[in-house]
Protein backbone atom coordinates (compact mmCIF):
# COMPACT_ATOMS: atom_id res chain seq x y z
CA UNK A 1 0.00 0.00 0.00
CA UNK A 2 1.30 3.22 -1.04
CA UNK A 3 1.31 6.56 1.13
CA UNK A 4 -0.28 8.24 -1.81
CA UNK A 5 -2.02 6.06 -4.20
CA UNK A 6 -3.23 2.63 -3.10
CA UNK A 7 -5.73 -0.20 -4.39
CA UNK A 8 -6.23 -1.32 -0.55
CA UNK A 9 -9.73 0.88 1.16
CA UNK A 10 -8.40 3.68 2.15
CA UNK A 11 -7.98 3.72 6.27
CA UNK A 12 -8.77 7.16 7.83
CA UNK A 13 -7.47 5.58 11.22
CA UNK A 14 -4.07 5.10 9.93
CA UNK A 15 -3.90 8.73 8.44
CA UNK A 16 -5.21 9.99 11.97
CA UNK A 17 -2.36 8.36 13.66
CA UNK A 18 0.47 9.28 10.83
CA UNK A 19 -0.77 13.12 11.14
CA UNK A 20 -1.53 13.07 14.95
CA UNK A 21 0.18 16.78 16.39
CA UNK A 22 -0.45 18.04 20.25
CA UNK A 23 0.36 21.08 18.30
CA UNK A 24 -2.75 21.47 16.09
CA UNK A 25 -6.21 22.32 17.68
CA UNK A 26 -8.33 21.69 14.26
CA UNK A 27 -8.74 18.81 12.12
CA UNK A 28 -10.05 18.76 8.63
CA UNK A 29 -10.86 16.13 6.99
CA UNK A 30 -12.38 16.00 2.99
CA UNK A 31 -13.59 12.22 1.52
CA UNK A 32 -15.08 12.00 -1.95
CA UNK A 33 -17.45 9.07 -1.73
CA UNK A 34 -19.17 7.21 -4.37
CA UNK A 35 -22.97 8.30 -5.09
CA UNK A 36 -25.32 5.78 -6.32
CA UNK A 37 -26.51 8.35 -9.51
CA UNK A 38 -24.72 11.21 -11.69
CA UNK A 39 -26.75 13.59 -14.09
CA UNK A 40 -29.93 11.56 -13.10
CA UNK A 41 -28.49 8.03 -13.97
CA UNK A 42 -28.41 5.13 -11.21
CA UNK A 43 -24.84 4.02 -10.50
CA UNK A 44 -23.70 0.72 -9.81
CA UNK A 45 -20.21 1.47 -8.98
CA UNK A 46 -17.10 3.46 -10.03
CA UNK A 47 -13.30 2.05 -11.39
CA UNK A 48 -10.68 4.37 -10.85
CA UNK A 49 -8.18 4.48 -12.73
CA UNK A 50 -4.32 6.33 -12.29
CA UNK A 51 -1.16 7.00 -13.87
CA UNK A 52 0.26 5.87 -10.86
CA UNK A 53 3.87 7.00 -10.67
CA UNK A 54 2.80 10.30 -11.54
CA UNK A 55 -0.06 10.53 -9.42
CA UNK A 56 2.18 9.92 -6.67
CA UNK A 57 4.33 12.87 -7.62
CA UNK A 58 1.10 15.02 -7.77
CA UNK A 59 -0.39 14.08 -4.46
CA UNK A 60 3.33 15.01 -2.70
CA UNK A 61 3.36 18.07 -4.39
CA UNK A 62 0.12 19.14 -3.77
CA UNK A 63 0.48 18.25 0.24
CA UNK A 64 4.02 20.37 0.39
CA UNK A 65 2.24 23.24 -1.49
CA UNK A 66 -0.53 22.99 1.49
CA UNK A 67 1.91 23.16 3.93
CA UNK A 68 4.09 26.21 2.20
CA UNK A 69 0.85 28.25 1.06
CA UNK A 70 -0.69 27.88 4.39
CA UNK A 71 -0.58 28.12 8.02
CA UNK A 72 -1.34 24.72 8.98
CA UNK A 73 1.17 21.46 10.13
CA UNK A 74 0.11 18.99 8.88
CA UNK A 75 -1.57 17.25 5.55
CA UNK A 76 -1.86 13.95 4.21
CA UNK A 77 -3.47 13.47 1.02
CA UNK A 78 -4.28 9.48 -0.10
CA UNK A 79 -6.41 8.24 -3.51
CA UNK A 80 -7.54 4.87 -4.06
CA UNK A 81 -8.11 3.09 -7.00
CA UNK A 82 -9.33 -0.19 -8.63
CA UNK A 83 -13.48 -0.86 -8.06
CA UNK A 84 -14.82 1.01 -5.59
CA UNK A 85 -18.47 0.03 -4.01
CA UNK A 86 -21.15 2.86 -3.35
CA UNK A 87 -19.93 5.08 -0.51
CA UNK A 88 -16.65 4.17 -0.28
CA UNK A 89 -13.88 6.77 -0.01
CA UNK A 90 -12.25 7.42 -2.89
CA UNK A 91 -9.69 10.24 -1.46
CA UNK A 92 -8.77 11.70 1.91
CA UNK A 93 -7.67 14.88 2.46
CA UNK A 94 -6.17 15.45 6.08
CA UNK A 95 -5.07 18.98 7.33
CA UNK A 96 -4.24 19.75 10.49
CA UNK A 97 -3.67 23.35 12.02
CA UNK A 98 -3.49 25.59 14.90
CA UNK A 99 -6.77 27.14 14.26
CA UNK A 100 -10.18 26.23 12.01
CA UNK A 101 -10.03 28.71 9.08
CA UNK A 102 -6.73 27.72 7.72
CA UNK A 103 -7.61 23.96 8.27
CA UNK A 104 -11.14 24.56 6.41
CA UNK A 105 -9.00 26.50 3.53
CA UNK A 106 -6.03 24.25 3.43
CA UNK A 107 -8.20 21.22 2.86
CA UNK A 108 -10.50 22.86 0.48
CA UNK A 109 -7.40 23.88 -1.70
CA UNK A 110 -5.85 20.07 -1.45
CA UNK A 111 -8.61 18.33 -3.04
CA UNK A 112 -9.70 21.06 -5.60
CA UNK A 113 -5.83 20.89 -6.94
CA UNK A 114 -5.97 16.94 -6.74
CA UNK A 115 -9.07 17.17 -8.68
CA UNK A 116 -7.53 19.64 -11.27
CA UNK A 117 -3.72 17.91 -11.42
CA UNK A 118 -3.60 14.38 -10.39
CA UNK A 119 -3.63 11.68 -13.34
CA UNK A 120 -6.70 9.71 -12.21
CA UNK A 121 -9.73 8.54 -13.84
CA UNK A 122 -13.25 7.49 -13.09
CA UNK A 123 -15.19 5.10 -14.80
CA UNK A 124 -18.79 5.00 -13.88
CA UNK A 125 -20.40 1.88 -14.27
CA UNK A 126 -24.59 2.32 -14.53
CA UNK A 127 -27.02 -0.14 -13.19
CA UNK A 128 -28.16 -0.71 -16.69
CA UNK A 129 -24.73 -2.25 -17.41
CA UNK A 130 -22.92 -0.21 -19.54
CA UNK A 131 -20.57 2.67 -18.38
CA UNK A 132 -18.76 6.03 -18.84
CA UNK A 133 -15.64 7.58 -18.22
CA UNK A 134 -16.42 10.90 -16.80
CA UNK A 135 -15.56 14.24 -18.77
CA UNK A 136 -12.46 15.97 -16.81
CA UNK A 137 -10.07 18.64 -16.70
CA UNK A 138 -7.21 18.72 -19.41
CA UNK A 139 -3.34 18.36 -17.25
CA UNK A 140 -1.63 21.49 -18.86
CA UNK A 141 1.86 20.52 -20.69
CA UNK A 142 4.41 22.13 -17.96
CA UNK A 143 5.47 25.18 -19.51
CA UNK A 144 9.35 25.52 -21.86
CA UNK A 145 10.94 27.09 -19.21
CA UNK A 146 10.79 24.11 -16.76
CA UNK A 147 13.19 22.36 -19.33
CA UNK A 148 15.62 24.36 -21.00
CA UNK A 149 17.91 23.04 -23.37
CA UNK B 1 14.37 3.51 -32.25
CA UNK B 2 11.42 1.15 -29.87
CA UNK B 3 8.90 3.70 -27.99
CA UNK B 4 6.09 2.14 -25.91
CA UNK B 5 2.67 3.77 -25.68
CA UNK B 6 0.19 3.93 -22.59
CA UNK B 7 -3.53 5.17 -22.67
CA UNK B 8 -5.17 5.90 -19.93
CA UNK B 9 -8.53 6.11 -18.90
CA UNK B 10 -11.03 6.97 -22.39
CA UNK B 11 -8.50 6.78 -24.65
CA UNK B 12 -8.26 2.98 -24.15
CA UNK B 13 -11.73 3.17 -25.44
CA UNK B 14 -11.07 5.23 -27.97
CA UNK B 15 -8.27 3.42 -29.36
CA UNK B 16 -9.55 -0.41 -28.31
CA UNK B 17 -5.69 -0.92 -26.64
CA UNK B 18 -4.44 0.06 -23.62
CA UNK B 19 -0.68 -0.21 -24.94
CA UNK B 20 0.97 0.27 -28.41
CA UNK B 21 4.65 -0.67 -29.24
CA UNK B 22 5.95 2.09 -32.24
CA UNK B 23 9.23 1.57 -34.36
CA UNK B 24 10.97 4.52 -35.68
CA UNK B 25 13.76 5.15 -37.85
CA UNK B 26 14.58 8.64 -37.00
CA UNK B 27 17.95 8.87 -35.08
CA UNK B 28 16.17 11.82 -32.98
CA UNK B 29 12.66 11.45 -32.08
CA UNK B 30 10.24 14.24 -30.25
CA UNK B 31 6.72 13.26 -28.45
CA UNK B 32 5.21 15.26 -30.65
CA UNK B 33 6.71 12.52 -33.18
CA UNK B 34 5.87 9.82 -31.58
CA UNK B 35 1.87 11.64 -30.91
CA UNK B 36 1.67 12.05 -34.89
CA UNK B 37 2.36 8.16 -35.36
CA UNK B 38 -0.14 7.65 -32.94
CA UNK B 39 -2.77 9.43 -34.67
CA UNK B 40 -1.82 7.96 -37.94
CA UNK B 41 -2.56 4.39 -36.68
CA UNK B 42 -5.36 5.58 -34.02
CA UNK B 43 -7.72 8.39 -36.06
CA UNK B 44 -10.53 8.44 -33.64
CA UNK B 45 -7.61 10.16 -31.06
CA UNK B 46 -7.11 13.15 -33.42
CA UNK B 47 -10.77 15.17 -32.47
CA UNK B 48 -9.00 14.79 -28.79
CA UNK B 49 -5.45 15.39 -28.98
CA UNK B 50 -5.77 19.38 -27.87
CA UNK B 51 -6.97 17.97 -24.32
CA UNK B 52 -4.30 14.83 -24.28
CA UNK B 53 -1.48 15.35 -22.04
CA UNK B 54 1.96 13.43 -22.53
CA UNK B 55 4.16 11.90 -19.83
CA UNK B 56 7.44 10.40 -20.38
CA UNK B 57 8.07 7.48 -17.63
CA UNK B 58 6.53 9.77 -14.27
CA UNK B 59 7.40 12.89 -16.07
CA UNK B 60 4.57 15.21 -17.72
CA UNK B 61 6.48 16.25 -20.40
CA UNK B 62 5.56 19.14 -23.45
CA UNK B 63 5.55 17.76 -26.98
CA UNK B 64 8.88 19.38 -27.37
CA UNK B 65 10.86 16.70 -25.15
CA UNK B 66 13.16 14.33 -26.72
CA UNK B 67 11.68 10.76 -26.53
CA UNK B 68 14.61 7.92 -26.04
CA UNK B 69 15.11 4.34 -27.23
CA UNK B 70 12.65 1.93 -24.82
CA UNK B 71 11.11 5.40 -23.19
CA UNK B 72 7.38 4.83 -21.99
CA UNK B 73 5.00 7.80 -23.56
CA UNK B 74 1.69 8.28 -21.80
CA UNK B 75 -1.09 9.76 -23.00
CA UNK B 76 -3.48 11.05 -20.24
CA UNK B 77 -6.88 12.41 -21.26
CA UNK B 78 -8.36 15.47 -19.05
CA UNK B 79 -8.41 13.54 -15.49
CA UNK B 80 -11.55 13.14 -12.99
CA UNK B 81 -10.19 12.04 -9.65
CA UNK B 82 -11.55 12.55 -6.38
CA UNK C 1 -23.83 8.29 25.60
CA UNK C 2 -25.86 10.93 24.27
CA UNK C 3 -26.08 11.81 20.45
CA UNK C 4 -24.97 15.15 21.41
CA UNK C 5 -22.98 15.62 24.56
CA UNK C 6 -20.99 12.79 25.73
CA UNK C 7 -18.71 12.20 28.22
CA UNK C 8 -16.99 9.36 26.71
CA UNK C 9 -14.52 9.81 24.01
CA UNK C 10 -16.07 10.53 20.21
CA UNK C 11 -16.21 7.56 18.34
CA UNK C 12 -15.86 8.82 14.36
CA UNK C 13 -16.64 5.56 13.25
CA UNK C 14 -19.85 5.62 14.82
CA UNK C 15 -20.79 9.14 13.06
CA UNK C 16 -19.68 8.20 10.17
CA UNK C 17 -21.67 4.97 9.88
CA UNK C 18 -25.06 6.86 11.46
CA UNK C 19 -24.27 9.75 8.22
CA UNK C 20 -23.66 6.94 6.14
CA UNK C 21 -25.54 8.11 2.63
CA UNK C 22 -25.29 6.40 -0.76
CA UNK C 23 -26.53 9.51 -2.45
CA UNK C 24 -23.49 11.50 -0.92
CA UNK C 25 -20.21 11.98 -2.65
CA UNK C 26 -18.49 14.49 -0.48
CA UNK C 27 -17.91 14.21 3.09
CA UNK C 28 -16.07 16.95 5.25
CA UNK C 29 -15.32 16.40 8.93
CA UNK C 30 -14.17 18.89 11.31
CA UNK C 31 -12.69 18.24 14.99
CA UNK C 32 -11.49 20.08 16.99
CA UNK C 33 -8.02 18.52 19.71
CA UNK C 34 -6.58 20.19 22.92
CA UNK C 35 -3.63 21.82 22.04
CA UNK C 36 -0.39 21.78 24.08
CA UNK C 37 -0.15 25.37 24.34
CA UNK C 38 -2.34 28.55 23.84
CA UNK C 39 -1.03 32.56 23.81
CA UNK C 40 2.84 30.69 24.53
CA UNK C 41 1.42 29.14 27.54
CA UNK C 42 2.40 25.28 27.70
CA UNK C 43 -0.99 23.44 28.33
CA UNK C 44 -1.37 19.98 29.82
CA UNK C 45 -5.02 19.21 29.21
CA UNK C 46 -8.37 21.00 29.12
CA UNK C 47 -11.67 19.86 31.21
CA UNK C 48 -15.01 20.90 29.42
CA UNK C 49 -18.20 21.75 30.79
CA UNK C 50 -21.77 22.35 29.77
CA UNK C 51 -25.11 23.30 30.79
CA UNK C 52 -26.12 19.60 28.76
CA UNK C 53 -29.51 20.14 28.79
CA UNK C 54 -29.41 23.69 26.72
CA UNK C 55 -26.21 22.46 24.87
CA UNK C 56 -27.89 19.06 23.72
CA UNK C 57 -30.81 21.73 22.25
CA UNK C 58 -28.39 24.28 20.70
CA UNK C 59 -26.37 21.05 18.73
CA UNK C 60 -29.79 19.90 17.28
CA UNK C 61 -30.82 23.16 16.22
CA UNK C 62 -27.57 23.95 14.72
CA UNK C 63 -27.98 20.11 12.66
CA UNK C 64 -31.24 21.31 12.06
CA UNK C 65 -30.06 24.78 10.35
CA UNK C 66 -27.54 23.11 8.53
CA UNK C 67 -29.61 20.99 6.68
CA UNK C 68 -32.21 23.56 6.13
CA UNK C 69 -29.85 26.85 5.22
CA UNK C 70 -27.14 24.46 2.35
CA UNK C 71 -27.80 21.86 0.20
CA UNK C 72 -26.62 19.27 2.84
CA UNK C 73 -27.73 15.78 3.28
CA UNK C 74 -26.37 14.90 6.35
CA UNK C 75 -25.21 16.76 10.04
CA UNK C 76 -24.32 15.40 13.16
CA UNK C 77 -22.36 17.31 15.76
CA UNK C 78 -21.19 15.62 18.75
CA UNK C 79 -19.32 17.19 21.77
CA UNK C 80 -17.25 15.74 24.77
CA UNK C 81 -17.26 16.76 28.19
CA UNK C 82 -15.04 15.71 31.13
CA UNK C 83 -11.11 16.58 31.57
CA UNK C 84 -9.58 15.36 27.89
CA UNK C 85 -5.85 15.15 27.35
CA UNK C 86 -3.75 16.11 24.78
CA UNK C 87 -4.77 15.68 21.46
CA UNK C 88 -8.16 14.02 22.21
CA UNK C 89 -10.99 15.27 20.04
CA UNK C 90 -13.49 17.45 21.65
CA UNK C 91 -15.73 18.33 18.84
CA UNK C 92 -17.06 16.56 15.59
CA UNK C 93 -19.15 18.17 13.16
CA UNK C 94 -19.66 15.75 10.09
CA UNK C 95 -21.59 16.69 7.20
CA UNK C 96 -22.28 15.11 3.73
CA UNK C 97 -23.35 16.28 0.10
CA UNK C 98 -23.89 15.80 -3.22
CA UNK C 99 -20.55 17.71 -3.60
CA UNK C 100 -18.45 19.27 -1.80
CA UNK C 101 -18.52 22.81 -1.65
CA UNK C 102 -21.73 22.93 -0.11
CA UNK C 103 -19.95 20.10 2.23
CA UNK C 104 -17.08 22.81 3.10
CA UNK C 105 -19.15 25.59 4.09
CA UNK C 106 -21.78 23.66 5.95
CA UNK C 107 -19.18 21.96 8.34
CA UNK C 108 -17.40 25.82 8.68
CA UNK C 109 -21.04 27.10 9.12
CA UNK C 110 -21.88 24.33 11.95
CA UNK C 111 -18.60 24.82 14.05
CA UNK C 112 -18.74 28.66 13.91
CA UNK C 113 -22.66 28.36 15.56
CA UNK C 114 -20.96 25.68 17.99
CA UNK C 115 -18.27 28.41 19.46
CA UNK C 116 -20.95 30.98 19.59
CA UNK C 117 -23.78 29.38 20.93
CA UNK C 118 -23.12 26.24 22.74
CA UNK C 119 -23.34 26.62 26.19
CA UNK C 120 -19.75 24.90 26.29
CA UNK C 121 -16.88 26.12 28.54
CA UNK C 122 -12.98 25.11 28.46
CA UNK C 123 -11.16 25.23 31.50
CA UNK C 124 -7.29 25.27 30.57
CA UNK C 125 -4.85 23.49 33.06
CA UNK C 126 -0.93 24.60 32.51
CA UNK C 127 1.64 22.34 32.88
CA UNK C 128 2.98 24.88 35.51
CA UNK C 129 0.04 23.40 37.93
CA UNK C 130 -2.73 26.39 37.55
CA UNK C 131 -5.58 27.13 35.42
CA UNK C 132 -7.69 29.29 33.79
CA UNK C 133 -11.34 29.45 32.43
CA UNK C 134 -10.85 30.67 28.18
CA UNK C 135 -12.66 33.95 27.69
CA UNK C 136 -15.41 33.26 25.17
CA UNK C 137 -18.44 34.76 23.51
CA UNK C 138 -21.34 36.06 25.54
CA UNK C 139 -24.73 34.04 24.59
CA UNK C 140 -27.55 36.38 24.15
CA UNK C 141 -30.69 36.02 25.76
CA UNK C 142 -33.89 35.26 23.56
CA UNK C 143 -35.49 38.05 22.18
CA UNK C 144 -39.02 39.47 23.83
CA UNK C 145 -41.01 38.82 20.84
CA UNK C 146 -40.58 34.86 21.93
CA UNK C 147 -41.92 35.32 25.14
CA UNK C 148 -45.38 37.39 24.51
CA UNK C 149 -47.56 37.68 27.75
CA UNK D 1 -40.41 30.51 46.73
CA UNK D 2 -37.73 28.68 46.63
CA UNK D 3 -35.02 28.99 43.51
CA UNK D 4 -31.75 26.64 42.64
CA UNK D 5 -29.42 29.17 41.36
CA UNK D 6 -26.59 26.68 39.53
CA UNK D 7 -22.99 29.10 38.17
CA UNK D 8 -21.25 27.81 35.16
CA UNK D 9 -18.08 28.00 34.02
CA UNK D 10 -16.10 30.87 35.51
CA UNK D 11 -18.63 31.63 37.50
CA UNK D 12 -18.19 29.17 40.12
CA UNK D 13 -14.52 30.67 40.49
CA UNK D 14 -15.91 33.58 40.81
CA UNK D 15 -18.79 32.59 43.61
CA UNK D 16 -16.84 30.08 45.15
CA UNK D 17 -19.55 27.25 44.67
CA UNK D 18 -21.41 25.35 42.18
CA UNK D 19 -24.82 26.40 43.33
CA UNK D 20 -27.04 28.63 45.71
CA UNK D 21 -30.31 28.05 47.28
CA UNK D 22 -32.17 31.57 47.45
CA UNK D 23 -35.28 32.10 49.40
CA UNK D 24 -38.11 34.82 48.35
CA UNK D 25 -40.90 36.23 50.03
CA UNK D 26 -41.83 37.78 46.77
CA UNK D 27 -45.56 35.87 44.88
CA UNK D 28 -44.14 37.14 41.80
CA UNK D 29 -40.64 36.39 40.86
CA UNK D 30 -38.72 37.29 37.40
CA UNK D 31 -35.00 36.45 36.54
CA UNK D 32 -34.09 39.82 36.96
CA UNK D 33 -34.97 40.04 40.40
CA UNK D 34 -33.08 36.25 41.49
CA UNK D 35 -30.08 38.13 39.44
CA UNK D 36 -30.08 40.55 41.92
CA UNK D 37 -30.35 38.50 44.81
CA UNK D 38 -27.21 36.19 43.71
CA UNK D 39 -25.16 39.80 43.11
CA UNK D 40 -26.09 41.42 46.57
CA UNK D 41 -24.98 37.54 47.83
CA UNK D 42 -21.82 37.20 45.25
CA UNK D 43 -20.64 40.94 44.57
CA UNK D 44 -17.79 39.38 42.49
CA UNK D 45 -20.53 38.79 39.95
CA UNK D 46 -21.40 42.78 39.52
CA UNK D 47 -18.80 43.12 36.66
CA UNK D 48 -19.37 40.07 34.64
CA UNK D 49 -23.28 40.72 34.72
CA UNK D 50 -23.33 42.24 31.30
CA UNK D 51 -21.85 39.57 29.60
CA UNK D 52 -24.16 36.52 31.68
CA UNK D 53 -26.95 34.82 30.22
CA UNK D 54 -29.89 32.78 32.26
CA UNK D 55 -31.43 29.44 32.00
CA UNK D 56 -34.69 28.22 33.40
CA UNK D 57 -34.16 24.35 33.08
CA UNK D 58 -33.23 23.87 28.85
CA UNK D 59 -34.32 26.85 27.97
CA UNK D 60 -32.29 30.66 27.77
CA UNK D 61 -34.85 33.17 29.40
CA UNK D 62 -34.53 37.14 29.13
CA UNK D 63 -34.19 39.09 32.54
CA UNK D 64 -38.52 39.64 32.09
CA UNK D 65 -38.94 36.05 32.30
CA UNK D 66 -41.19 34.75 35.58
CA UNK D 67 -39.17 32.30 37.50
CA UNK D 68 -41.50 29.77 39.68
CA UNK D 69 -41.25 28.04 42.80
CA UNK D 70 -38.54 25.43 42.59
CA UNK D 71 -37.06 26.83 39.39
CA UNK D 72 -33.42 26.08 38.89
CA UNK D 73 -31.79 29.13 37.19
CA UNK D 74 -28.52 28.88 35.43
CA UNK D 75 -26.61 31.53 34.89
CA UNK D 76 -23.96 31.23 31.84
CA UNK D 77 -20.49 33.21 31.53
CA UNK D 78 -19.32 33.71 27.91
CA UNK D 79 -19.02 30.51 26.34
CA UNK D 80 -15.89 28.80 24.69
CA UNK D 81 -16.65 25.70 23.29
CA UNK D 82 -15.20 23.91 19.89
Amino acid sequence: MSKWITEAPLDLNALLQETEDPASGALVIFTGTVRNENDGRPVQGMTYEAHTALAEKVLRQIEAEVLERFPVRRCRIQHRIGALQLGEPSVYVVVRAGHRAEAFQAARYGIDEVKKRAPIWKEEHYITGDSRYLDGTPLQPPQKEEYPE
Amino acid sequence: MRVHVVFYGRLKQDTGTKQAVLDFDAQALTVRDVVDRVVTQYPALRPLLDTVACTIGAELVSPDQAVRDGDEVGLLPPVSGG
